[in-house]
């Protein structure tokens, strides 16, 4: 691209994660602004133009109420290419963890029985709604995978990211594997790369925070833990945490009730 | 201006989640200040209901992503309280370091990010680089240095992995620690730079009333961000399990954020409210940044957060350099988080995180599955604050032009850094 | 069997030159063919190697888009003509995509000759028969220059091509005017010569690559080599054709395509069984193809 | 073959003086269960116990993830080869890991040559130790349980001292250099040393028969027990990843935010992975998963062998002990064969 790239980087309900992961990128950022013409980025500055068409929208988190709704779609009308940021914006993120109670019973448990003005609807993600061109999952996007997004799309190209499973890169960081030493439940092989195992780098079994790899095998998954004692039930509540619209439509949440 | 007057600011920009300062003047009164919240809900309390208390830190830190490090380890504290954990010694230090890291990161974030290019009159950090590079950089540099600390201790620099329940899932070794202090005491440098930049920055003061102030008591002599009391400025001290007599959460019509009220009263909490309450405490460095600071104490002026914002910097990354000399000492053997018996039980977590006092309480059945849960945010509890300090500041300003109270008002809700995510967006004003 | 290593084995191995470096080269020109399908000309920057990259018909080079990334793709141009390398370039991805969009004159990187080529050496002295459909004419337009400019060293030479339509007609201009050849036998086919006005009116045939066949009378089958390329479809009808015209498995040539990431033999992504596309092929024949497991449905 | 003695009184001193030709590497305790290759900080750290590291030493010749050029510095590919200059002494490889780093010379050597990987080859001393088999070595099966060469030195344990066999004119340097902690060997070390010998034989408890294996991969390509190997392999490539002779990679570049100067990386792949085989177009030759797996099993015992003459695994037993679910190969292939 010989001109600079109008963009904006939006949230809709999130906790601003993946937008502040952007603003981590501490020694690129003044790139970034040089690189891009950011129009709208209200985290980071006053003065937004909401109306100039975009080359690129980067969109975090869900849909949990009708506004978000309208203001994503007006993203998308006005951005020829939309990037969804963060696990909430390709799978749900926690937000859509227990989308199957619904609103109204969740409004009343949190904001008591008299209260009935809370625009609430279902959390969703970016993409049941409107079209995503790059998906870059991530609770928060990890800095290094941004950047390379952000230097192909400056490039010219449609960035790609590897898609395997996390197991393969605690492997190769040479963790010991925590179900096969420690029998717990870690969502290491239906989880997709790109943190570098951060988790079990730690010792701490994956909770999945970036979303299910493309090809989730979960028979395999369940016959795995289950060889060390553990229940289908533990893990759907453990796998439900980030992507759960992801695994509901695997038919798997409504098999427990 | 005794005209009705309607001005809408649907987002506030620079503030970290969705909202709006909705202000209403009818004909030269305030009919209506309020704090509009955008943000669409997320019903935590119920989402971790069901889940089991080793995953309840990591999906509650998704509450906000800036103080993600406070709400993971307020978590934890509150479950380790429920099932009575007693944590190492390491595991202290290294939390005090992840707390600290935390807040130089929102600090300098909140200070060279969005107060300075409001200041100085820039749109925001990026454009404010074009003619203060130096500052700017300087700002970035201590921002990266909070999150080098999160990502080195917590596992992540947004949303930490490391942390647990009873411990860490790994400890950063020797080198890695050596290798930061070096960075802490370049940092100490830049932060001198910010005090003095704050230093010569005038603040306005719009005649704002003595407020009443809440922040937890350190548990030892000395300037602290964690403790098991929480004092009031009316003079009381209470266990942080009564802290539903301090913050009584109160839900209201405009806003998906809910404010809590004490005594039916608003309050502040956050670094204006430690500093007030807490500033006798401050040694070294931060000790002389108060004084260049702050003349006069206790401060009823908001837009003193600011100031405070900035000891707190300095305290932070003196302190972090004195946990590391501690972690030095302990020494550096493998140290696994602490076994536990699960039982049903109840527990209160409390930190300081950067914008106040957040309060996280659950009740757990036998299995150690939540039961009910309750959070209580920094930026709930100063919510109806904000409100109150805006109608004050309407009074004093509303003879003047109008640009110069919309961006009044933007400051003072501004320097409350609301990480609105958490609780919630920013500010809109109508007049009618 | 296994080679005894040592230190100075390990030493020299490690002075090579390195296969994974590209060489510098510059995209000269860009000619449009069909929609999608274009042929770009290259030329390495540096003159010397222009003399002497060496390749066979129906080898490849790794093609680097700088920023962008590499991709395998076959060479059109023949050796007997040094000083450009010719690419036909489909539009597929990342990769083809960006040298669509590359103006011409930018750097570009070329490693290669890489695959065993067409046995150009071992077919001398026999006659040829080409058989292309769609874009399979792309390797195969290198080893017919190739057997032109070297016409006196090889048989009779047919070359039977079938598109769709008219516009799918790789290098249209240069094989209808082969037509006018009196050694080559080159016969065109569409499927359909829907023609909208202006358009250029096609003078071949109508019918499938396989009614060609009727044209190409008294083939000496056991002396023919057949070279092969073409969609799925196409190798189901051509084969059978082949095969009931009695050609033995070991004269039909064809060229596979896999996913390469290196083109040396050693990413494995190309392996198919102990063959590597890469390597030992991308021309097998017959006989090997059916020997090799996972092999495309045809 | 010169074969010397090493008195367990000096072995830390051995260790120790080793520092003198290159940084040294040993197998340490990671977890419960497993070892890694790490630096040595201290000789007391050697885990000497160990029977099979989690990554096999191919991680110091093809590393996990490497930037093979960079480019954008003017107009040229500039090779870079991480730790080109970078002398390393690899202690205590057994003999099925030196027998994977012979494997991994005829992959990177024949043909084209990999300079990336005998670039780092050359500059790291090999020091075999001897081993114990457990339960999931079958290295004997695989003719992977001695070696005589492909190490500068072998030290075969004794009761109390170490054989020490110089298998290179480096390592021979090193025995001249440290011949104060040497010894002669004694026609009672070398009973000793058969004694050993006898009883290491016994304690293989797992065998795999290859005679004529390929021809019986040949006649079982649509073996059901692919099928159930297909339902059962999460397709996590763990066991690639930990395999001494596995050594597909990926290559892609990286790009800087300036758009001129990138990298390219290669990284570790494994013919497990879903998109291994997908061509542009987005064709997969190897869409399921049972074809994927069975491809790694025809790779290591039929494809290997067809092209050198012997199978692609050492019989460390890494994937038996890091497949999460337990797959075994040995029962996979003792299915195959029919001799459940
Ligand atoms: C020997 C040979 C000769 C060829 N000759 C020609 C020719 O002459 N002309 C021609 O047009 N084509 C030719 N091709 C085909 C050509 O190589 C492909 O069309 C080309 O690779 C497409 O590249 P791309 O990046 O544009 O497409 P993509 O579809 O973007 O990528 C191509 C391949 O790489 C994979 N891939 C890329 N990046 C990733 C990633 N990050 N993760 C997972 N998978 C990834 C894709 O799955 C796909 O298999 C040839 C192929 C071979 C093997
Ligand atoms: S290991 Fe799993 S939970 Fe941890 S950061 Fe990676 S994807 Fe997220
Ligand atoms: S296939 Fe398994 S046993 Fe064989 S060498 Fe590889 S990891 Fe070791
Ligand atoms: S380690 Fe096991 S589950 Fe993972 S890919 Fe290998 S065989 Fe399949």
């Amino acid at each position: 691209m010989t001109k600079k790239p109008k963009i904006g980087i939006f949230g809709l309900t999130s906790c601003a994660g993946d937008q502040l992961a952007i603003l981590n990128c501490e020694d690129e950022l003044l790139t970034i602004a040089d690189a891009f013409d950011i129009l709208d980025w209200e985290m980071a500055k006053t003065n937004n133009d909401k109306v100039t068409e975009l080359d690129i929208a980067f969109v975090e988190g869900v849909v949990a109420q009708t506004r978000d709704l309208e203001a994503l779609q007006a993203i998308r009308k006005r951005s020829k290419l939309l990037v969804a940021i963060g696990t909430c914006a390709v799978w749900g993120g926690v937000a859509a963890m227990k989308n199957q109670i619904p609103r109204e019973i969740l409004k009343k448990e949190v904001y008591g029985e008299e209260i009935n003005v809370v625009d609430s609807v279902e959390a969703l993600p970016v993409r049941s709604f409107v079209k995503t061109d790059i998906l870059l999952p991530g609770c928060p996007i990890e800095k290094e995978q941004f950047l390379q997004i952000a230097a192909s799309l400056l490039h010219g190209d449609l960035p790609e990211l590897l898609n395997f499973s996390v197991c393969s890169e605690c492997k190769m960081r040479e963790n010991a594997c925590l179900v096969v030493e420690k029998g717990e439940i870690c969502c290491g092989a239906l989880t997709v790369s790109g943190c570098n195992a951060r988790c079990p780098s730690h010792n701490i079994p994956c909770g999945g925070c970036h979303g299910p790899i493309e090809e989730v095998h979960y028979d395999a998954n369940y016959t795995m833990f289950a060889q060390r004692g553990i229940t289908k039930e533990e893990i759907q509540t453990k796998m439900s945490n980030f992507a759960a619209p992801a695994w509901m439509g695997q038919k798997l949440l409504s098999e427990i009730k | 201006m005794d005209k009705d007057r309607k001005i809408v600011v649907p987002h506030l920009g620079r503030v970290e989640g969705h909202g709006g300062i909705d202000v209403e003047i009818e004909k030269g009164d305030i009919s209506k200040v309020n704090m509009e919240i955008f943000e669409g809900s997320r019903f935590y309390e119920v989402l971790i209901i069901g889940k089991k208390y080793s995953e309840i830190s990591s999906i509650v830190s998704r509450v906000c992503g800036i103080c993600s490090a406070g709400h993971t380890l307020t978590s934890q504290m509150a479950t380790e309280n429920a099932f009575q954990i007693k944590i190492t010694q390491r595991t202290e230090f290294l939390r005090g370091l992840l707390l600290h890291g935390e807040a130089i990161e929102s600090h300098a974030l909140h200070l060279g990010c969005l107060v300075l290019p409001d200041l100085l009159g820039y749109d925001g950090p990026l454009s404010m680089a074009k003619d203060y590079p130096k500052e700017v950089t300087i700002a970035l540099n201590l921002k990266k240095l909070g999150n080098k600390i999160q990502e080195l201790i917590g596992g992540r620099a947004i949303h930490p992995i490391n942390a647990v329940v009873g411990g860490f899932g790994k400890c950063p070794s020797k080198t890695q620690l050596e290798q930061l202090k070096i960075e802490l005491q370049k940092g100490l440098e830049m932060s001198d730079a910010i005090v003095d930049l704050f230093s010569k920055i005038k603040l306005p003061d719009f005649n704002f009333k003595e407020g009443i102030y809440s922040a937890l008591l350190p548990k030892e002599e000395r300037y602290s961000y964690l403790g098991d009391y929480i004092y009031t400025s009316d003079g009381i001290t209470r266990p942080i399990s009564e802290f539903r007599k301090v913050c009584h959460e109160k839900v209201v019509a405009h806003s998906t954020a809910k404010q809590s009220l004490y005594n039916n009263q608003p309050f502040m909490v956050g670094a204006l409210a430690r500093i007030n309450i807490n500033h006798k405490y401050l040694t070294g460095k931060a000790k002389e940044a108060l004084d260049k600071l702050f003349p006069i104490l206790p401060s009823h002026n908001p837009l003193h957060i600011n100031y405070a914002q900035a000891v707190e910097l300095v305290h932070s990354i003196e302190r972090s350099i004195q946990l590391i000399k501690f972690l030095f000492e302990i020494g550096f053997e493998h140290e696994e988080p602490v076994q536990f018996e699960v039982f049903a039980s109840k527990g209160v977590g409390a930190i300081e995180v950067p914008r106040g006092t957040l309060y996280h309480y659950y009740e757990f059945n036998d299995k150690g599955e939540v039961v009910e849960a309750d959070i209580i945010t920094p930026t709930a509890q100063n919510l109806a604050n904000v409100e109150k300090n805006m109608r004050e500041a309407v009074k004093t300003l509303m003879q003047g032009p109008l640009n110069t109270l919309q961006s009044s008002l933007e400051n003072i809700a501004r320097a409350y850094d609301p990480c609105i995510s958490c609780a919630t967006h920013l500010v809109r004003i109508k007049f009618k | 069997m296994t080679p005894q290593h040592t230190l100075l084995d390990y030493s020299s191995k490690a002075r090579v030159q390195n296969v994974m470096l590209p060489q510098l080269a510059r995209l000269v020109r860009v000619i449009p063919m069909v929609q999608d399908n274009y042929l770009f000309l290259f030329r390495f920057e540096d003159p010397h190697l222009n003399e002497t990259f060496v390749y066979k018909p129906g080898q490849f080079v790794e093609l680097t888009i700088i920023g962008t990334g590499e991709a395998p793709i076959s060479i059109s141009s023949t050796p007997t003509r040094k000083g450009v390398l010719e690419m036909c370039v489909r539009r597929m991805g990342r990769v083809t995509n960006a040298l669509y969009n590359l103006p011409e004159n930018s750097f570009v990187g070329i490693r290669g000759p890489y695959g065993n080529g067409y046995p150009v050496e071992d077919m001398k002295g026999h006659d040829v028969l080409i058989v292309a459909g769609g874009l399979g004419m792309a390797p195969l337009r290198s080893l017919l220059n190739y057997i032109l400019d070297n016409r006196n060293q090889f048989g009779r030479l047919i070359l039977m091509y079938g598109t769709k339509t008219p516009d799918d007609v790789l290098f249209r201009d240069e094989l209808e005017s082969l037509t006018r050849r009196g050694d080559l036998e080159c016969l065109l086919a569409v499927e359909q010569a829907y023609q909208y006005p202006g358009a250029h009116p096609w003078r071949g045939k109508i019918g499938l690559v396989t009614d060609l066949f009727q044209y190409a009378k008294n083939i000496d089958v056991p002396n023919t080599i057949a070279a092969i390329c073409g969609p799925p479809i196409f190798y189901k009808f051509v084969l059978e054709k082949l095969l009931k015209m009695n050609f033995s498995k070991d004269h039909i040539l064809m060229s596979l395509e896999r996913r390469m990431e290196c083109g040396v033999g050693k990413c494995g992504h190309c392996a198919i069984g102990y063959k590597y596309t890469c390597i030992d092929g991308p021309i097998f024949t017959y006989w090997d193809v059916i020997n090799m497991p996972e092999l495309i449905e045809f | 073959m010169k074969i010397l003695k090493l008195p367990k009184a000096n072995f830390q001193k051995f260790l120790l003086s080793l520092k003198n030709y290159g940084e040294v590497h040993i197998p340490k305790k990671k977890s419960e269960e497993s070892y890694v290759f790490a630096p040595m900080e201290d000789p007391s750290e050697v885990a000497l116990e160990y029977l099979r590291t989690i990554i096999p030493p191919k991680k110091y010749f093809f590393k996990p993830k490497e930037s093979i050029f960079h480019y954008g510095d003017g107009n040229h590919f500039n090779e870079h080869i991480e730790d080109i200059d970078k002398k390393i002494v690899l202690f205590g490889l057994h003999p099925c890991d030196i027998h994977g780093l012979k494997i991994l010379d005829i992959v990177f050597g024949t043909g084209y040559i990999d300079k990336y990987y005998f670039a780092r080859r050359r500059n790291v001393l090999i020091i075999g130790l001897s081993c114990m088999p457990d339960e999931r070595c079958f290295c004997r099966s695989m003719g992977t349980d001695a070696t005589e060469d492909g190490f500068d030195l072998f030290l075969s344990e004794l009761k109390n001292s170490y054989l020490v066999t110089v298998g290179s004119s480096q390592g021979d340097d090193i025995t001249n250099d440290l011949k104060d902690l040497l010894g002669e060997i004694t026609k009672k070390d070398t009973n000793e040393y058969l004694k050993i010998r006898n009883e290491r034989k016994k304690r293989f408890k797992l065998q795999l028969d290859i005679s004529d294996l390929p021809y019986i991969l040949e006649l079982q390509r649509e073996s059901e027990v692919w099928d159930d190997l297909g339902k059962k392999c999460l397709c996590c490539g763990s066991c690639s990843m930990v395999c001494p002779t596995c050594s597909c990679f990926n290559v892609y570049d990286n790009l800087s935010l300036d758009t001129k100067k990138g990298e390219r990386i290669r990284q570790w792949d494994s013919c497990l992975f879903k998109d291994y085989a997908v061509v542009a177009g987005g064709h997969n030759f190897r869409a399921n998963r049972a074809d994927r797996v069975r491809n790694r099993y025809y790779h290591k015992q039929h494809g290997f062998v067809t092209q050198f003459g012997k199978p692609s695994c050492t019989g460390c037993g890494r994937c038996i002990q890091y497949c999460p679910t337990q797959i075994h190969v040995v029962e996979v292939f003792n299915k195959i064969r029919g001799e459940e």
